[in-house]
């Protein structure tokens, strides 16, 4: 039980982590889209930043250049049955 | 281990000498004095605005240290609960022959009891004396800080800090 | 049709109910928009004495602030929109686009002017354990004790020795709960030594050069294993200890939450003294993005004390480009903000943060 | 436990209503959270999580990390630190994502 979780939603550990960027992940973007960090509930609220810490030291990136991954809307959790439109 | 508050959150006994909200030993023992141990610029003044008898200096910037002009201050006790860091004590070396009075903030509850005997600490918490609880006042001003004042054997008028919390 | 407003704040925390009052005190039409059912933000978990000068409200409890903004807005009629989670914004010709739920509904306002004020959201780090109940923020805690006053666990180690973390160990106190130690693996103490002193006095062993190494527990916490580091940070092997606690709270910093301007589409530069990648201001709190401000920690992770003050600069600054101050009226009323916002920056303490934002300053103009 | 005694904030009033948690009834202050009602009852655990069926609790407290979510009369993923209480709300530890039909 010693894993480390990096990500609380999605459950990736920071060996999966390091794994993906061994794999050649050097950005937010791929690494999320290699391990779903950032993917989950919260939207990466939780683990964007531990995530981008990981990312640069790893691959010597300076942190200023390591930039979230994209957000894109809804920023924030929203029910999809809000979106739907009564006909006028 | 390295000391001063800085490493420790105790002031070390050289911060305290050198601060400038401690008067010198001839002013302890002519009667009640505040005690404002803040040693750290911060950004901080309302120890200056809350005295009466204008005794404590900030001046500009507002993160210069407190300075305790001890022939002004008259120990009315009044700054103690205006400083949000709980850093300012009123003592009265002299109380009586054998006692001196300190008086500290205390936002614990329940608050002790006058006339009660209590376990008294130090910058650490940790016990050094028996004392008596002489005063516990409480008024609209202090917005929810007490002040307890304790007897304690004179020796311990610049040690004694608080009330021990049991564990 | 959508609605057309003057000026929209999001986020109803000491920044954004600062600017609100602003615009609203200016003759300015504002709509404040707040995720949550109480307007405040942080500012009622918050049951210290502030600091600063009297301008500042030093010497008031940060809920008796929160109180005071509160009676502002009412008084001078701001429309306060409660339980509408913001979630986009986008630059259209005839102004931006602020889109948010509301009673279970899609709706859009659009704003000549859009203050950001989302505030921040607490670090976390990550060991073996630090995901078990029990393991949360010591905000969280602080929100837990002071506002719904209940106690999240009896026994705490709290990780850091920032204001937040030597304060909510101080609160914790308060509440009844025991607090087993204060860890922090930097050699020294970070937050203020008046702060430091209280829980000193109360007993509470500050264990500098200290960090968490893992947290036991099947279904939640049961105990906690500290470690101490050397200098480089690295755990020395044998100096294992373990404490008997049932709650874990991390104090190791926050973030700004900046999701909304990335979407509007803001510059950023990277200010580690103030928690990360922040969006680019100028003076008047102004954005890249012509019309949309930032203020709070939004704009650089600080205190509620510095949220205020740049939540009336960002108010004043609207105010005046949507024309209710003469540019005169507006430079004194700034310089004021400013004044005390630079009291508040300075000595050991603010000197990081006040180059860094000196930093955003020369940014803007164009540095880099 | 709940905060009774405290040095200088107000009283807190009792709790008013009924919630129930997996069944199993338990008091509630009116307007309180969801979290905070469990937190008094000394209930921690809101979750299992999908993947790795491991038990979370509250962590951030202010509605953003999702951490504290259970099923709620019947709808899933629902912030329990920042949904406050109505009485006899049905309040589940949620599995995984949680499902519309174990709401039922």
């Amino acid at each position: 039980m010693d894993e480390v979780f990096v990500c609380r939603c999605e459950e990736v550990t920071q060996e999966e982590l390091q794994k993906a960027i061994a794999d050649g992940a050097v950005t937010m973007n791929e690494l999320k889209r290699w391990t779903r960090a950032g993917m989950g509930l919260c939207q990466g609220k939780g683990c964007s930043r531990l995530v981008m810490n990981i990312l640069a030291k790893s691959t010597g990136q300076s942190p200023a250049d390591v930039k979230p991954a994209h957000y894109r809307n809804p920023v924030r959790p929203m029910p999809i049955n809000s979106m739907i439109k009564e006909e006028e | 281990m390295k000391e001063g508050v800085k490493y420790t959150g105790i002031p070390s006994r050289q911060e305290l000498s050198s601060c400038p909200g401690i008067v010198d030993t001839e002013r302890f023992e002519k009667g009640p004095v505040a005690v404002i141990e803040c040693v750290q610029e911060i950004p901080c003044n309302p120890c200056e605005d809350a005295c009466p008898f204008r005794a404590i200096r900030v001046g500009s910037p507002i993160t210069n240290l407190p300075t305790l002009d001890g022939e002004k201050c008259t120990g009315c006790g009044v700054c103690i609960t205006q400083c949000p860091g709980l850093a300012i004590f009123k003592v009265h070396k002299n109380y009586t022959d054998t006692t001196a009075l300190v008086e500290f903030p205390y936002e614990y509850f329940p608050s002790p009891e006058v006339g009660a005997e209590v376990d008294l600490g130090g910058r650490d918490g940790a016990f050094i004396t028996k004392g008596k609880v002489v005063k516990v006042q409480r008024n609209k001003k202090s917005d929810g800080t007490t002040v307890v004042a304790v007897e304690v054997p004179k020796e311990y008028f610049m040690d004694v800090r608080t009330i021990c919390r049991n564990k | 049709m959508k609605r057309k407003v003057q000026s929209v704040v999001i986020g109803a925390g000491p920044a954004g109910l600062a600017a609100a009052i602003e615009i609203a005190k200016a003759g300015g039409q504002v709509v404040l928009i707040d995720e949550n059912s109480k307007p405040g933000g942080q500012l009622f978990k918050q049951i210290h004495k502030f600091f600063g000068s009297r301008e500042h409200r030093a010497g008031v409890r940060g809920y008796n602030i929160g109180i005071q903004l509160l009676e502002e807005t009412k008084e001078l009629g701001v429309e306060v929109l409660l339980d509408s989670p913001v979630y986009g914004i986008y630059k259209e010709e005839d102004g931006l686009l602020v889109s948010y739920v509301r009673e279970g509904k899609e709706e859009a306002i659009i704003a000549e002017k859009v203050i950001l004020a989302a505030g921040g959201m607490e670090n976390a780090i990550a060991f073996p354990g630090s995901t078990l109940p029990g393991v949360m923020g010591a905000g969280c805690a602080q929100t837990m004790i002071n506002v719904h006053r209940v106690l999240p666990g009896e026994k705490v180690v709290m990780v850091g020795s920032g204001n937040v973390g030597l304060i909510v160990s101080y609160q914790l106190l308060q509440a009844g709960a025991q607090v087993l130690a204060l860890v922090e693996a930097a050699p020294s103490i970070g937050g203020y030594g008046v702060h430091a002193a209280k829980i000193r006095r109360a007993g509470v062993p500050i264990k500098v050069s200290h960090t968490i190494k893992r947290v036991i527990g099947t279904t939640e916490v049961e105990a906690v294993e500290i470690v101490q580091l050397d200098e480089k940070f690295n755990p020395i092997p044998g100096t294992e200890e373990i404490l008997e606690a049932d709650t874990v709270c991390l104090a190791v910093g926050l973030s700004p939450m900046t999701e909304l301007a990335w979407l509007a589409g803001c510059n950023f530069t990277y200010e580690p003294a103030l928690g990360g990648h922040i969006p680019v201001h100028d003076e008047n709190m102004e954005t890249s993005v012509p019309g949309v401000y930032v203020a709070g920690d939004i704009a650089g992770v600080e205190e509620a004390s510095t949220a205020m003050e740049e939540g009336r600069l960002a108010g004043i600054a609207a105010a005046e480009a949507l024309g209710c101050y003469t540019e005169d009226e507006a430079k004194a009323l700034k310089q004021q903000v400013w004044a005390r916002l630079d009291a508040l920056r300075t000595g050991p303490f603010g000197q990081a943060r006040f180059d860094a934002k000196k930093h955003i300053l020369d940014v803007a103009k164009g540095g880099k | 436990m709940r905060v009774v005694n405290h040095p200088f904030l107000p009283a807190i009033d009792e709790p008013d209503i009924t919630i129930y948690v997996d069944g199993k009834p338990i008091p509630a202050k009116s307007g309180e959270p969801i979290a905070a009602a469990l937190l008094a009852a000394g209930i921690r655990v809101c979750r299992k999580t999908a993947k790795k069926g491991r038990p979370r609790g509250i962590f951030c407290g202010i509605g953003r990390c999702t951490d504290c979510v259970m099923t709620v009369d019947g709808v899933p993923n629902v912030r329990t630190c920042v949904t406050p209480v109505k009485p006899n709300m049905m309040v589940e530890t949620q599995n995984g994502l949680g499902s519309w039909v174990d709401a039922k």
